[in-house]
């Protein structure tokens, strides 16, 4: 019974439309998953709409399933006050998929630090202090220092740095699962791997657990323990990673793998 | 193969001189290259490298404040020569659509959102054409067969369509009179992979079809591989790069596209890829020298003092890199 | 042409002080519905027994027997009076007018509680009947000599209704009487269904009316119109679009006076404005203290400094009073010439000293201003006699420091150049004005305001919309600019407003006023002179006596602080009509609402030939 | 089709709401007024001479009686409601007893009539001017007549009005500046009614176009030029699609979708505009009259009115609302 | 910021004009503090003098100068437009931003309300206000009154935006960052709608003002301080435009525009700055 995150049979149901005739969009249908106490990363993909994004949602306690039930660590997730949300937001943090759009243009990018550090504290409110410590703390796993960010805007810092401080704000919190939608889908290649790296880095370092959702095929093969690939809100095949995508059983999963654009010349390096 | 577009020594700089501000972007600087009839070349680099510049005044669109500061495009359609900064503005007008379509970055946004998109075929190429409106319909529709797109699809509003539709739509639009040069920008940047992978076959067919030859830009090396003939790599707004399309990724020179190429992951690889660090930098403030050398694993003490040049290393196949060329002088 | 048909040459067109009408096509002058009254409906097509005339009249006196045949009749207790009606007087449907249509107006309006004078028969007539088709007894139910005031008409007056149109329509106040039916000489010809203008046509049996005994009425066609805002008016009428302009701002006048060629006025000169018989003055509530105190009164009206108050309100065109009754021709002879003398040796206590009050020359004073300004240098009379025809004769003298010891014997202190009332207040006046109607007014009270607060009284006016009902009618003001005294046209009989300002009629705090004595002021010196005048006839001799001992009670009390004559600019154009009343030919008020303006139909000649 | 139905219920509910909402605001201030409207009516009698305070007493009782004045402002409210929904206004208080609603009729269209018309022609002027001065940007004609518009948009409306009044009234009199048309004018339809009726709306429309058309040429002209950045554009003007199909199909179309619906939030605004036009105009709408309805403390009249202007922005926001779908193919998917 | 300024008044001739006609504003304004008359003394001089050397904007049928009658009212006017603006703004940014963040009933909820403000017609409730209020409608009064007459349009714009703003994804970041409902929208929204206030704060102000003139010549506010309506008032009360006191209200209504194009030319320049777009298009130009 010692699972960090179960969903069991947890359905979706978006209303579109107003009192009278509306119409109903399953974007989640009879979803069930599990992640174990033992840290790892699951990569969930599959084609737009196929509700990855939804299943994040719901992780993040953002939108309510219509049917089925989402554990936390033994717990339902029920969040009816901002205590309750406090607490909750305290376990399961996430990432967002743009760094550029994740931050407030107009502020910078150390006050969400900050914030984090002074809101999720256990016990007194940490002062000004406290607080860069603990940023520090965090920046030093993504592999950044306070010092680089102090005082920055959002535009004065790289891709890569954003989505690095975007994460080690996640960090803050001291999170046992980060929910991370498409994290790379914005940023080119090359910064690419530099996140991708990170999440492997995290999981092993501070044993956190990674819901990472993408498009990419290719990055979810190179980082993740497990995979769900999912069509049109269901999950048509779950797994190893790698013994999946090296052999994908149903046909959309290798509709899947086929589309994947791979520069196949054997590299000489 | 014969050469369709020239390019010489092309500079074009963003100049913001505004509210306390005054800086110049030098986002193009000092590009030469050519493009094959028929031939695709690709153009990859990372995010705001100049890419999109590059091909902006390729395809004469510029406005203020982006200017050309120096060099030349000149194309050879229709056996003339034409020089498209040295045109009058309706001699380019006229050019446009005929012989050369830009299909812009974000082409998912580019049809009227408040008309149908068959006016927007009107509006583009119904001029071109010199037929009566059904017979240009018929051929509208023809194309879009073509491209497997179903015709009744022009009735629609353009947010009626997915994303991936509206991208082939405006394929279709730019390609409708087939042009004898297409140029693209990030054409795939936002599709998810299945979509990407049939607007791809898609341009790669009438690019055959038609014998255009395309310029396309984007950082995804997967499209690269799987379209370009040619690929030239931009880092910091220089060429450093350019090679035919099997020779780059099997055997890439400089030290950047050796690490583009290096970090892809591919599924049923599962070696650790390194990443890159450092960040690109300020076009404003280009480092002195080659301007990659501050994040180069090969950088040497004349890296940052001159600026490699283009050095044909080979038939087809350039590189600016001084730990590969050795210093020239 | 075609469109706007009506022959100007043969048309009078006059300005209606109501504005738009809001209800056009009602004619039931009986009910209050919203219909015009100054529309000519009243000038032109109403009458009734009696009219008495603000200025000389045409019958050779101000009073004038219309349907009645002669002065009414009254029983020795004045509790029956009897009125003799005119012989082959017809409606303008050709009916005959008859005792029949008097008793069926008085009875219908008894009958129907909310008609217009349905209240005033039903407390005071007892029954009614017509003897003989030329004779109607009222009985009284109290006595009552000056009954006959309500047929009176001074600006308006019970009209005769017709019976014969009435007495087929089921409920008379919903009756809006469409086609009014004339006892006058003009009857409707077309109105604006939106209520902007009213056309009048001359009856061809005019002879058949009570006005045709002055002769026949020149114009053709008489329309009443609303011609907007002051500078509209004085723009038509520079334009000869408008024959007479009811009422306009000083300025208004003045550029008339100078633009127009053909502009005749009440006084040739200055101040051109025709004296109303209605007297604005400094209203005190005096139910409010420290305005019951008559010290406070008086030191208040010695803080006025009357000539810059003239200045600022009418620019000098005006005519003072210093006395309770208003500066009409009638009344100039009446009280304020007889009791000049009395006012210069009058003297008041102010505790500390005695002063003499009156300064008598401050209308003099006035013309001498007036005449250094170079754009009226002309205008301005010499003749001492003209002079205070037209400017009053004087008014109290400022003296801030008598008003300061009056102040202190009312127990109020200066500390800091601020007075503060006995219990240690600042003592704080606010001056309810009225805001758009009557500018001059708010002109004045605005500066009496600005006089007090230089003596260190926290004074400020405030405008009021509505005046009368917002802030007079239920006491919620302490002092305001607008008037509690209006007299009976030319008549020197004072009942018609004093009659109100008994004591029995004084409202509680709070509660609503009924009509004149604003100031809520009673005095047993007053209700004893208003009994005695109820006890002697209207036109008893005795009645000058008595009014001039009600000026002496005011002038001490001072209940109200009397200012001027309320006066109105009123410009003719003698473009197309010449005749109009004048102070050298005084036969009406040329002020056109009222009624009695239907004699100057009789005397205007065309100016132009047809 | 069915989601726009949807749509235009849902508006539908809400269009009932405002007008719920507005008209019992309304309500209950009109009904704090201390004006009594039997007050004003004796006022008005004894102004014809009357004073005995008996009579007029009497006279109190029996007024309220007829104009039906008692029972709680709640039971008013209940009533008001319940007669309303039968299409009464009940009778006019300082027009007794003639019903508020013929009366309202006989100004009304009058008001319609300059509001269309002046409003029509503001908001195509200004977003005409607009446009071209948007994407014209250098040419010296527009950037005047743009100069004057925007000059003349902060005057307020009386002040303009009072101008035109004089100017065109007084110092070069070429226009008529007061009332609906000529007095004693022959009623009957003709062509000099209509002219003559044109003839005195001009300067009452004038004063609100000059006033109205600034603001839409000023939101349209930023708009425009916010708009000729955007892809569609430029992507048309690569094409080589001509430059006035791209103004006129391009950037225009797209720029009305927000003007269109800034037109259904301003109107309450030119309704206050036609308020004090007609007034300074002594044009013959229902302004005037309530005006003169406030001051008669009429509020049986008050109430009417604003009832009815409050139907009428909310419907026209209401129609507007439900066709911008039609300019704006993005609305219907939602 | 200085040099923002400075380069904004180089470049930008609309800011040059503007700067320079809310100098002006701003000198009348503070010439007011030294007025030599009471503000409330009338015939204190020669009444009906025409602009001249000693008095230079003439004086008035009341004896007052008009040059500092003016710069009393219009300090007064600008202090009630600007506090109008400034309560009405609060009000639309609270009904806004909260409407567009929290959505769902609270959102219908203040867009009924709001819609019903739109379409309740202002200024005959105005004056009924004015009768019920009388001594009590004080400048206050009217501002309060007026504020809150004058948010609803606002309040939608910034409302639209406000829904834009709840989808951007760095809200999200600051809800995980477990900012409050309040801290996200003054710390993380207010910035993005700023813009948006200070360009509607003109024709707030535009309103408010008109609204004030049309009240105040119409006799329906307090007649004893001076205000551009007031002063309009006073000189229609005295027939100034027929009897040729032209100045009396030429000079206000030449106040009063210089007032608004002074707000108009910065408001519009400030927003080219704001934004980007427009910028480039000036560089096109
Ligand atoms: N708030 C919402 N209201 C209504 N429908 C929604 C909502 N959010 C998502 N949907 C619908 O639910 C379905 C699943 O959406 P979701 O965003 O979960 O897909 P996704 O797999 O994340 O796609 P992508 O790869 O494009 O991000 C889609 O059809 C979408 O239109
Ligand atoms: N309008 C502009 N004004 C000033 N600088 C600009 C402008 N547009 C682009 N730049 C700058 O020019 C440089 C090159 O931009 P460009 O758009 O060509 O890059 P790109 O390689 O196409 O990037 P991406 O992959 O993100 O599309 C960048 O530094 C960018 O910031
Ligand atoms: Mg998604
Ligand atoms: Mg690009």
């Amino acid at each position: 019974m010692s699972a960090l995150l179960r969903l069991s049979h947890v359905t979706k149901v978006y209303r579109q439309g107003g009192l009278l005739g509306r119409r109903l969009i399953t974007a989640v249908k009879d979803v069930s998953f599990e992640l174990g106490e033992e840290p790892e990363i699951l990569s969930i993909v599959g084609e737009s709409g196929s509700g990855k994004s939804t299943v994040a949602a719901m992780i993040l306690g953002q939108t309510v399933p219509t049917e089925g039930e989402l554990q936390f660590a033994g717990k339902t997730v029920a969040i009816h006050n901002r205590a309750e949300r406090t607490a909750f937001m305290k376990e399961v943090q996430p990432v967002l998929q743009n760094p550029f759009e994740a931050f407030n243009p107009l502020k910078r990018v150390d006050r969400y630090l900050f914030e984090t550090a002074r809101n999720f504290s256990a016990g007194k409110r940490p002062d000004r202090q406290q607080a860069e410590r603990m940023a520090d703390a965090a920046l030093v796993h993504v592999g950044l220092t306070l010092e680089e960010v102090k005082g920055r805007f959002p535009h004065e810092l790289s891709g890569g740095q954003l989505q690095r401080v975007a994460i080690a704000r996640a960090l803050i919190p001291q999170p046992r699962l980060l929910v991370a939608d498409e994290p790379v889908s914005m940023v080119d290649a090359s910064l690419r791997m530099a996140i991708v790296n990170l999440f492997g880095r995290l999981k092993n370092e501070l044993g956190l657990s990674i819901i990472y959702i993408t498009h990419d095929l290719a990055t979810a093969y190179y980082v993740s323990d497990n995979i769900i690939i999912m069509r049109k809100g269901e999950i048509v095949e779950r797994g190893r990673a790698r013994a999946v995508l090296d052999d994908p059983q149903h046909p959309y999963s290798r509709a899947l793998k086929d589309a994947v654009l791979a520069a196949d010349f054997s590299p000489a390096t | 193969m014969e050469n369709l577009v020239e390019i010489q020594n092309l500079k074009a700089y963003y100049r913001a001189f505004l509210y306390g501000v005054d800086r110049e972007v030098r986002a193009v600087d000092d590009i030469s290259l050519t493009i094959g009839r028929g031939e695709v070349y690709g153009v990859a680099g990372e995010s705001s490298s100049g890419k999109t510049t590059l091909i902006k005044t390729i395809a004469g669109a510029i406005r203020p404040p982006l200017r050309v500061v120096s060099g030349n495009v000149k194309f050879h359609f229709g056996g003339g020569t034409q020089d498209i900064y040295a045109m009058k503005p309706d001699e380019r007008m006229a050019l446009r659509w005929r012989h050369l379509s830009y299909i812009m970055q974000g082409s998912m946004n580019v049809l009227n959102p408040v008309r149908r998109i068959r006016h927007s075929f009107t509006d583009f190429a119904f001029r071109h054409m010199k037929v009566s409106k059904e017979v240009f319909f018929e051929k509208v529709a023809a194309h879009l067969q073509r491209l497997k797109l179903d015709p009744q699809l022009l009735d629609a509003y353009p947010h009626e369509l997915s994303g991936g539709m509206r991208q082939r739509m405006t394929i279709a639009l730019a390609t409708i009179l087939t042009p004898e040069f297409i140029i693209a920008d990030e054409p795939t940047t936002a599709l998810d992979v299945i979509v990407q992978r049939d607007v791809l076959s898609m341009i790669r067919e009438i690019q055959r079809e038609m014998g255009s030859s395309f310029l396309f830009v984007t950082h995804d090396m997967g499209v690269h591989a799987t379209v370009s003939d040619r690929i030239g790599i931009v880092y910091a707004g220089r060429l450093v790069e350019e090679a035919p399309t099997a020779k780059l990724f099997s055997m890439p020179l400089h030290p950047y596209t050796q690490h583009l190429v290096g970090s892809l992951p591919r599924i049923g690889d599962p070696r650790t890829r390194p990443s890159l660090e450092g960040r690109p930098p300020n076009l404003a403030m280009p480092p002195e020298g080659c301007r990659f050398h501050p994040r180069c694993p090969k950088r040497m003490d004349i890296c940052s003092q001159k600026v490699p040049p283009l050095v044909t290393v080979e038939p087809g196949r350039r590189v600016a890199c001084f730990a590969v060329t050795g210093d020239p002088v | 042409d075609d469109y706007t048909s009506l022959p100007r040459k043969e048309t009078l067109i006059v300005e209606n002080p109501e504005g738009t009408i809001k209800n056009p096509g009602w004619f039931n002058i009986w009910v209050n519905g919203g219909g015009g009254v100054s529309t000519g409906l009243q000038q032109l097509t109403m009458d009734t027994l009696w009219y008495i005339d603000p200025e000389q009249g045409l019958g050779g006196a101000s009073w004038d027997n219309s349907l009645a045949a002669d002065k009414p009749q009254y029983n020795a207790d004045f509790t029956e009076m009897t009125v003799k009606l005119r012989k082959g007087l017809y409606w303008s449907d050709g009916v005959e007018f008859t005792a029949d249509d008097v008793v069926y107006t008085v009875k219908t309006q008894m009958d129907h509680p909310g008609m217009v004078w349905s209240a005033a028969f039903s407390v005071q007539v007892a029954s009614v009947e017509a003897t003989d088709p030329q004779t109607v007894v009222f009985k009284l139910k109290k006595p009552n000599s000056r009954f006959h005031a309500i047929f009176t008409v001074r600006w308006n007056g019970a009209w005769i209704m017709p019976k014969h149109v009435f007495e087929k329509v089921a409920d008379p106040l919903r009756y809006d009487f469409a086609n009014p039916v004339s006892l006058g000489a003009y009857k409707l010809k077309a109105y604006d269904p939106q209520g902007k203008w009213y056309t009048w046509e001359k009856r061809d049996d005019w002879q058949r009316t009570s006005l045709a005994r002055f002769g026949e009425p020149a114009p053709k066609y008489v329309t009443y119109t609303d011609p907007g805002p002051p500078d509209k008016r004085t723009i038509a009428q520079l334009e000869h679009n408008l024959d007479i302009i009811h009422d306009n701002t000083p300025e208004g006048m003045f550029t008339l006076k100078e633009k127009s060629k053909t502009i005749d006025t009440w006084f040739p000169g200055f101040p051109f404005a025709h004296p109303d018989p209605t007297l604005p003055a400094v209203i005190f509530n005096t139910q409010d203290p420290p305005f019951d105190n008559a010290d406070v009164r008086w030191a208040l009206a010695l803080l006025i400094d009357i000539k810059a108050v003239d200045m600022a309100s009418y620019r000098g065109a005006a005519t003072l009073s210093a006395l309770g009754v208003p500066p009409t021709a009638a009344t100039m002879k009446d009280y304020q010439a007889p009791m000049q003398d009395w006012l210069k040796n009058f003297e008041i206590d102010t505790g500390k000293s005695k002063i003499k009050p009156y300064d008598p020359t401050v209308g003099q004073q006035i013309a001498d201003i007036l005449r250094k300004q170079p754009k009226f240098k002309d205008q301005i009379p010499t003749d001492p006699q003209a002079i205070s025809g037209a400017f009053g004769y004087g008014w109290w003298k400022p003296d801030p420091k008598a008003a300061g010891e009056l102040l202190e014997k009312a127990g109020f202190k200066k500390s800091g150049g601020k007075w503060l009332t006995p219990d240690g207040q600042p003592f704080k006046i606010r001056i309810t004005v009225e805001s758009d109607t009557r500018s001059v007014f708010t002109r004045a009270g605005t500066l009496i305001a600005q006089q007090w607060a230089s003596f260190g009284i926290d004074a400020k006016a405030m405008p009021a919309e509505k005046l009368w009902q917002v802030a007079l009618q239920p006491g919620d003001f302490q002092v305001a600019i607008a008037w509690s005294v209006e007299t009976w046209g030319g008549d020197p009989d004072l009942s018609f407003f004093l009659d109100s300002w008994h004591s029995q009629f004084v409202a509680k705090k709070g509660d609503n006023q009924p009509p004149r004595n604003w100031q809520r002021w009673s005095n047993p010196e007053l209700d004893k002179i208003i009994e005695s005048i109820r006890g002697i006839s209207a036109d008893d001799p005795k009645g000058m006596e008595l009014g001039n001992d009600y000026l002496k009670l005011v002038a001490r009390e001072m209940p109200t602080i009397p200012l001027m004559s309320y006066n109105v600019f009123t410009s003719m154009d003698t473009t197309y009509w010449t005749g109009y009343p004048t102070i050298s030919d005084p036969y009406t008020d040329p002020v056109p609402n009222w009624a009695n303006s239907r004699l100057m139909m009789v005397k205007l000649k065309p100016a132009q030939p047809k | 089709m069915t989601s726009y139905l949807l749509f235009v219920l849902k508006r539908f509910g809400q269009f009932l709401l405002v007008v719920f909402l507005g008209v019992t605001i309304t309500f209950f201030v009109t009904h704090l007024t201390p004006i009594d409207p039997v007050e004003e009516s004796i006022g008005a009698i004894t102004q014809m001479g009357q004073s005995d305070p008996n009579a007029i007493e009497l006279m109190r009782q029996s007024l309220r009686e007829l104009y039906g004045m008692q029972g709680s402002i709640w039971q008013q409210y209940l009533h008001f409601w319940l007669r309303l929904a039968t299409g009464d206004l009940g009778p006019s208080l300082s027009a007794f007893p003639t019903p508020v609603s013929t009366i309202i009729l006989r100004s009304l269209p009058w008001t319609i009539g300059l509001m269309t018309v002046s409003t029509l022609i503001t908001f195509v002027l200004g977003n005409a001017i607009g446009a071209l001065a948007g994407y014209y940007r250098k040419d010296m004609v527009l950037k005047a007549v743009s100069l004057v518009f925007i000059a003349l948009l902060p005057i307020p409306y009386y002040i303009l009005a009072f101008v035109l009044l004089i100017v065109f009234g007084y110092l070069w009199p070429v226009l008529p500046i007061n009332g609906g048309y000529e007095m004693n004018a022959n009623l009957d339809l003709s062509f000099a009614l209509v002219f003559d009726i044109l003839k005195h709306s001009i300067l009452p429309a004038l004063s609100l176009i000059l006033v109205g058309a600034g603001s839409w040429l000023i939101g349209m002209r930023a708009l425009v030029s916010n708009i000729i950045t955007d892809d569609y554009v430029v992507f048309a003007e690569l094409g080589g699609v001509p430059k006035r199909k791209i103004l006129r199909s391009y950037i225009a179309r797209n720029a009305m979708v927000p003007q269109f619906t800034g037109l259904a939030m301003s109107l309450g605004g030119i309704f206050n505009g036609t308020v004090i036009t007609e007034i300074v105009f002594g044009y013959p709408g229902i302004g005037n009259l309530l005006i003169s309805a406030v001051h008669a403390g009429d509020y049986s009249l008050v109430l009417g009115l604003s009832a009815l202007s409050i139907v009428g922005v909310a419907a026209a926001v209401f129609i507007i609302d439900i066709l911008s779908p039609l300019i704006d193919p993005r609305i219907r998917v939602e | 910021m200085f040099t923002i300024i400075r380069d904004l008044a180089r470049q930008n001739m609309e800011f040059l004009c503007g700067l320079l006609l809310f100098a002006v504003i701003v000198g009348f304004v503070i010439l007011s503090y030294f007025s030599p008359y009471g503000a409330t003394d009338i015939y204190l001089l020669p009444p009906d003098m025409p602009p001249d050397g000693e008095y230079w904007l003439g004086t008035t049928s009341r004896g007052q100068d008009v040059f500092w009658q003016l710069t009393t009212a219009l300090r007064n006017t600008l202090f009630f437009g600007i506090g109008v603006a400034f309560l009405s703004r609060i009000i639309s940014l609270v009904v806004g931003l909260v409407a567009g963040y929290a959505g769902g009933t609270v959102d219908r909820v203040l867009m009924a309300i709001n819609d019903s403000v739109m379409v309740i017609p202002q200024f005959p409730l105005l004056i009924l206000f004015y009768f019920v209020l009388k001594d009590n409608m004080t400048w206050t009064v009217l501002i309060v009154i007026m504020a809150s007459l004058g948010w609803s349009y606002d309040a939608r714009l910034i409302r639209s935006v406000a829904i834009g703003l709840k989808s951007r994804p760095f809200t999200t970041q600051s809800v995980y960052s477990g900012m409050t409902m309040r801290k996200i929208l003054v710390e993380e929204h207010l910035p993005y709608v700023l813009p948006i206030v200070f360009a509607t704060t003109m024709n707030n102000m535009i309103w408010s003002i008109g609204m004030e003139i049309t009240l105040s010549v119409l006799g329906f506010t307090d007649i004893e301080t001076p205000t551009m309506g007031m002063m309009i008032y006073w000189a229609n009360a005295h027939s100034a435009l027929i009897s040729g006191i032209w100045w009396w209200v030429a000079a206000p209504v030449a106040v009063i525009v210089i007032l608004f194009l002074a707000l108009f030319l910065l408001s519009m320049s400030m927003n080219e700055y704001n934004d980007p777009r427009s910028r480039l298009n000036r560089m096109g130009s």
